[in-house]
């Protein structure tokens, strides 16, 4: 079913009211003004922790709830309206998975319950260069007896700059192979990266970098697995925080062109405007169908799981750019002033649709998995 | 989600009998030319195509969420959804076009507001496809705007008699029924007085004239009216109320178009072209299409449809739970009408100049890009959708 | 200069006045009815011949009005404005370009002056397939001695049916080539192509076709010079056709949203419709100086000429296919009837974008020719 | 079309006068902080640049059709084309941004319709980038409606005092003069009572405040007038006729933020993203983008700006034959903001996520990227200009 149950709309409900109440647009901002040196509250990820959102996909043994992809969707797109700068994605998505999946119950049992208590940060570190490229990892792992040794570097790693421990993922004997490396480890540099839309990510170097074996989330066999069950949550929850994103950017021009006048009339009556809004609103319904989709798809297994998150991940960036740009040109004068809030969604839309592959890698991936 | 025993046992059986009961011929994928319409005036292309309506229509599986007492299935949304996969799963033709007129329009409006008498006469005919129904809303001149009509009934006591023309019947000549809308009040206010009947194509008076359409088909035709006779008991909804029971049907037709095309269920079309470009020397082992910005583009059409086809099954399971809005059958109608025609487009492309003869051509890939044209002006033209999306959704202003 | 001076002016406004009483729109729908066998209006080529278009690239020392590309533009622009089936195309343009670029005396003395008077109609076989892919002639020449022998397979060729002469290109000892060929030479076989724009073509068949050596219009080593010289005046043209035919389907349009009313208005009254209307003028406006740029660039020899043609040819195809499409959309039901001749600018604009490449071929290769 | 012996000849000179006296560093690809744009708070990037604007600015070639009179080079406009040929061809940068409020609009409008006074006042001090000028015209809730000024001017006789507020004057800060719509007339007809005076950015009374834009600059300000005084003699056209002169001035307006921008005199940016490719290991040598998706955007994009320098060429040659339309203006002005919104798109794209930061950053695409934005808002938006096009040049009718 690709709609939501009573205690799904009831989840949804009770964030929408926190974090409109405690992280509204007006927070990011202020975040971004301070130059704040961690750029998220760590005031709502301890709240996370204590409602249970920060381990959404921890399983019940470990201290979380134990709920599917589908439910992080809704945490997602929640703070999408609110854009909210939170450690949802790194740690309780994209960590969280990459931990589940390896199976190394050593590293389960020592991260998960403090993810699950919005106690810890964890960061993925997989793009090496400014394009996603997943499979050229931008770093090498050598083994030396029980010693392991890391060179490389890695960029735009989301929430890098904050995070204790960070899952790198990085070649071994030519086998994709996932570490978790704790930042101050000697060797490893970061260089906090303020993006614009001010978010935040690192850009990490490892220079010799010692690890031992049971810093290895798994045998090299099966990091390739890990990776890709860890980019799968992680696009379907940028995807949805789009979602969120583009329906709240909306919401606001549709307001604006009510109470906007011009050649005495509210600008709303204009039917070139209404037509562009009404499209803007076919495309997100669409998208959020296609991320609703691709979560169900991960959850069950589905055979064409991965083509559906590609699918996902391309429309609802495409949705959210769609509707950001629009709403800047239907604000007018106003729309590219930073006194308005307009702008700081354009600039999440665009950063967002690029995390993780922006709408036309995932198009031509759709290509790629057709096998066309 | 994991099917409960109840569900698992429900999928298991419908498997077992769809193995056992679906004709081969019937598990090839479909041609347009070979689709079910059913009627007095249909011709099935095989036995098997006959075999096949039949057995699903014992089992009411035509209809399978209208009351087995109609005809239908009697099944729940869940499990009508799964029987859907299980025929999808073993490539089972629908035995009878879901989308038609009868089964996807007036049926349910009937169920909804109908008679007892009108649902018994007129409900298992159509679950058998023993009927076929065309549409008659449209009129010269009045295009998008059907509150306009102006064919006239006049009121004779147990019947009424109706002059004027309609326009846009699809398949008129091939039906055996119209339900139409037709003026037994004043013209103004125009939505009061118009009245919903439904009207035997063999009356006196009904003379059919198919329209030459841009693709060269006739699919749609012009229905003159010259008294003809309709009994009041034809009347669907109360008299004078017909534009209420049209805007019933009008929803169910914009989520019925949409709903019943996955494009995705259908072959990759980027698959098509890879094909059409090993045919050529030297080309047998390509892994993937040259032309690179044909493969975007088939790649953009193909990520859109898929997302459609998520969108569509959206739409179902919140019409199922009793969530549906008016904005999701308006925004299916406009993006059906967009892919169909961006998929037909891409089709005659990767076809080149040999789809592009008239006479004798190796496809049909031109006449389909030309009839696409079409989706996006009939049953409410995208115009109208948006129109009803910014001011019914988005609640915006009247100049 | 890409604007027209008083002459241009003068051949345009004649040429419409000639086209629009002679072979307004109902005459391609009548020759279309009557499934004629030639397909064109041989007393229309006539008149040309006897007022100089037919020869308009034609030198003056061969009859012809010696005039330029930019020139031909104007006759091919009006033409597109009645959907007049012409040998324009095949004869005045592309066959007479090979010849004169091929410099052979022999062959100009015998074709050029009959072309210039509208006598005889000459075809350009370029393409094998039903791709445009001109490098790939799907036709061979082989020398013995004095004779040449051809075989191969032609498709699409304009004209093919009705030309009395086909100007073939293939490969000769590797090169290209190209041959005068009589459509009545035994081993030659003519299959009549009825497009669905009810224009005209052929699919040609040499089986042996025995040639002599004064039939190629050069040393295989220039043939290359000539193919690139015929298909950029013919893009040239077609684009040209397809300005002509855009512009014409806008002023239908725009002539029908004034006068058709709905919901008590004319339908023209509505924003959202005005807006594409504008939209669409914006399309063509650029495409025609597109064209006419191009045009100059071939004619002057300027170094982006080829790049040029192919931006012309592009933006032409996408502004009449837009402009078609939405002429279809904004006439409503009426628009999709045979009835109305809406339709059959649509039909011709698919044509004509096919025809020598479509706007996709040609973007693509704007990128080939920056290199890129 | 070649050139005949006049023509050849001032081609022949141009050419050496400009390869002896376009300093090296001027002839370098223009980067977009070393634009000149002239005026007393102008500071030079370089002496090149300065000796470049003095020796153009002594030929009057700043300004090339303007007479020389008032500072203009007295050339034709055929004769100005070739001069800006011979710049391309040799790669000089202009000496002085031809797009600015000065050069490309209020300086035409002085010469049409400026008296003889004005002109000589005004104009020689534009043609030398001594002046730079800004545009007063919206006011805050007054948006695409210019006719809705507020500013009042109070008549003293000979002189007006002015109180009001105008927004998004470009570049306020940096500039010496504004030129600005204000009302000295009854609010209604709205059109009517508008006058267009030319104002000292150093009266009193004038207090300038940036605004803060997404893209982190300060292009536009707020612009405060308090009890401002402006002498009649600085009144442009009649008084309260101001609303025909903006016109005038609006359509040299669309004209020059066009034409003065010709996306492909810079480098192709397929190239560009070529180079970047190249840095990669292994991709040395490549001969084309891997990204092919990103190749068939670039190329359709450069097929576009392609079309659009032609465009822009044309409605040069159209507005010399005095054949422009006021069509053209809206044309151009509807594709350059377009595209180059595609283009800094596109090559922000081609940057990555190195060049999606904010704070030291290796590329200020991102900042372009947003900037861009406003292309389609200011100036006139480009649904003005398809209203322009829709009533005055389709002549569609009004609701």
């Amino acid at each position: 079913m690709l709609n939501f149950n009573d205690e799904q709309r009831m989840i949804r409900d009770n964030l929408r009211q926190l974090l409109t109440s405690e992280t509204p647009v007006s927070h990011l901002r202020a975040l971004r003004n301070a130059r704040s040196s961690d750029g998220i509250s760590p005031a709502l990820w301890k709240t996370f922790g204590e409602l249970g959102f920060a381990g959404v996909l921890v399983p019940e043994e470990f201290g979380g709830l134990g709920l599917s992809l589908f439910d992080a969707t809704i945490v997602a797109e929640e703070y999408g309206h609110t854009l909210t700068p939170s450690p949802f994605l790194s740690t309780s998505v994209m960590a969280t998975t990459a931990l589940v999946v390896s199976g190394n119950t050593h590293l389960m049992r020592r991260f998960l319950p403090e993810i699950a208590l919005g106690r810890i940060v964890m960061a993925c570190a997989v793009d090496t260069g400014p394009h996603h490229d997943p499979r050229m990892p931008g770093l090498g792992f050598a083994r030396s007896g029980a010693t392991v040794t890391a060179n490389g570097t890695k960029t735009f790693v989301v929430d890098g700059h904050i995070a204790e421990t960070v899952l790198v993922t990085g070649l071994l004997d030519g086998e994709m192979t996932v570490a978790a490396v704790a930042r101050d480890t000697p060797g490893v540099t970061v260089r906090r990266q303020w993006m614009m839309d001010a978010h935040n990510s690192a850009a990490l170097k490892f220079e010799d970098v010692q690890l031992n074996q049971m810093q290895l989330l798994s045998d090299p066999g099966k990091g390739r697995d890990i990776l890709d069950a860890v980019l799968a949550a992680g696009r379907i929850v940028v995807a949805a925080e789009l979602i969120g994103l583009a329906d709240e950017v909306l919401s606001r021009t549709i307001a604006y062109l009510k109470e906007r006048h011009q050649f005495g009339r509210p600008i709303g009556s204009f039917q070139a405007l209404q037509h562009r809004a009404a499209l803007q609103f076919a495309e997100i319904e669409q998208a959020r169908a296609a991320v609703l989709k691709a979560a169900r798809a991960v959850d069950e297994g589905a055979e064409n799981a991965e083509l559906m998150v590609s699918v996902a991940k391309a429309k609802a960036g495409e949705a959210a750019l769609g509707a950001s740009e629009e709403a800047v040109q239907m604000h007018g004068g106003m729309g590219i002033t930073d006194d308005l809030d307009i702008g700081l969604f354009l600039k999440r839309a665009r950063v967002a649709d690029h995390l993780l592959g922006n709408a036309h890698y995932h198009v031509t991936r759709v290509a790629a998995l057709t096998g066309y | 989600m994991k099917d409960d025993a109840s569900v698992r046992d429900f999928r298991a059986e419908t498997r077992a009998w769809l193995e056992q009961n679906c004709p081969p011929e019937m598990r090839l994928p479909i041609v347009e030319e070979e689709r079910c319409w059913g009627g007095r005036k249909w011709t099935f292309h095989s036995d098997a195509q006959r075999l096949w309506l039949e057995r699903m229509a014992d089992r009411g599986w035509t209809a399978p969420t209208w009351p087995r007492e109609y005809g239908g299935g009697g099944l729940s949304h869940a499990e009508a959804k799964i029987l859907r996969e299980e025929m999808d799963a073993l490539n089972c033709r629908p035995p009878l076009e879901r989308v038609s007129q009868a089964l996807g329009l007036l049926g349910p409006t009937i169920l909804a507001i109908g008679t007892d008498a009108q649902k018994a006469r007129f409900l298992p005919p159509i679950a058998r496809g023993e009927t076929r129904w065309c549409q008659g809303y449209s009129e010269p001149n009045a295009g998008s705007d059907l509150a306009s009509v102006r064919t006239r009934a006049r009121d004779e006591g147990d019947h009424f008699v109706i002059n004027g023309q309609k326009i846009w019947t699809s398949h008129a000549h091939l039906s055996d029924w119209m339900f139409a809308l037709v003026r037994t009040g004043p013209d103004t206010p125009k939505h009061a007085g118009i009245t919903f009947v439904l009207l035997d194509m063999d009356s006196p008076g009904v003379d059919v004239r198919p329209i030459e359409l841009i693709s060269g088909k006739s699919a749609f035709c012009e229905t003159f009216l010259t008294d003809v006779k309709v009994p009041k008991e034809n009347v669907l909804g109360e008299v004078n109320d017909g534009w209420n029971v049209s805007k019933i049907l009008l929803s169910n037709e914009r989520n019925s178009i949409s709903t019943a095309r996955n494009f995705m269920a259908e072959r990759s079309i980027g698959l098509t072209a890879l094909d059409r470009q090993r045919e050529g020397p030297g080309h047998e082992s390509d892994a993937s299409l040259l032309d690179t910005s044909l493969r975007e583009r088939i790649a953009a059409y193909e990520a859109s449809a898929w997302a459609f086809s998520a969108l569509s099954e959206r739409a179902g399971d919140l019409a199922a739970a009793g969530e549906s809005t008016a904005a999701h059958a308006s925004v299916l109608k406009i993006h059906y009408a967009r892919l169909n025609q961006l998929r037909t487009s891409l089709m005659l492309e990767i076809g080149g100049s040999d789809y592009f003869e008239w006479d004798a051509p190796v496809s049909d890939a031109a006449r389909l890009w030309l009839r696409a044209k079409a989706n996006s002006i009939e049953g409410g033209s995208t115009e109208i959708q948006l129109n009803i999306l910014s001011k019914r959704v988005l609640g915006l202003p009247n100049l």
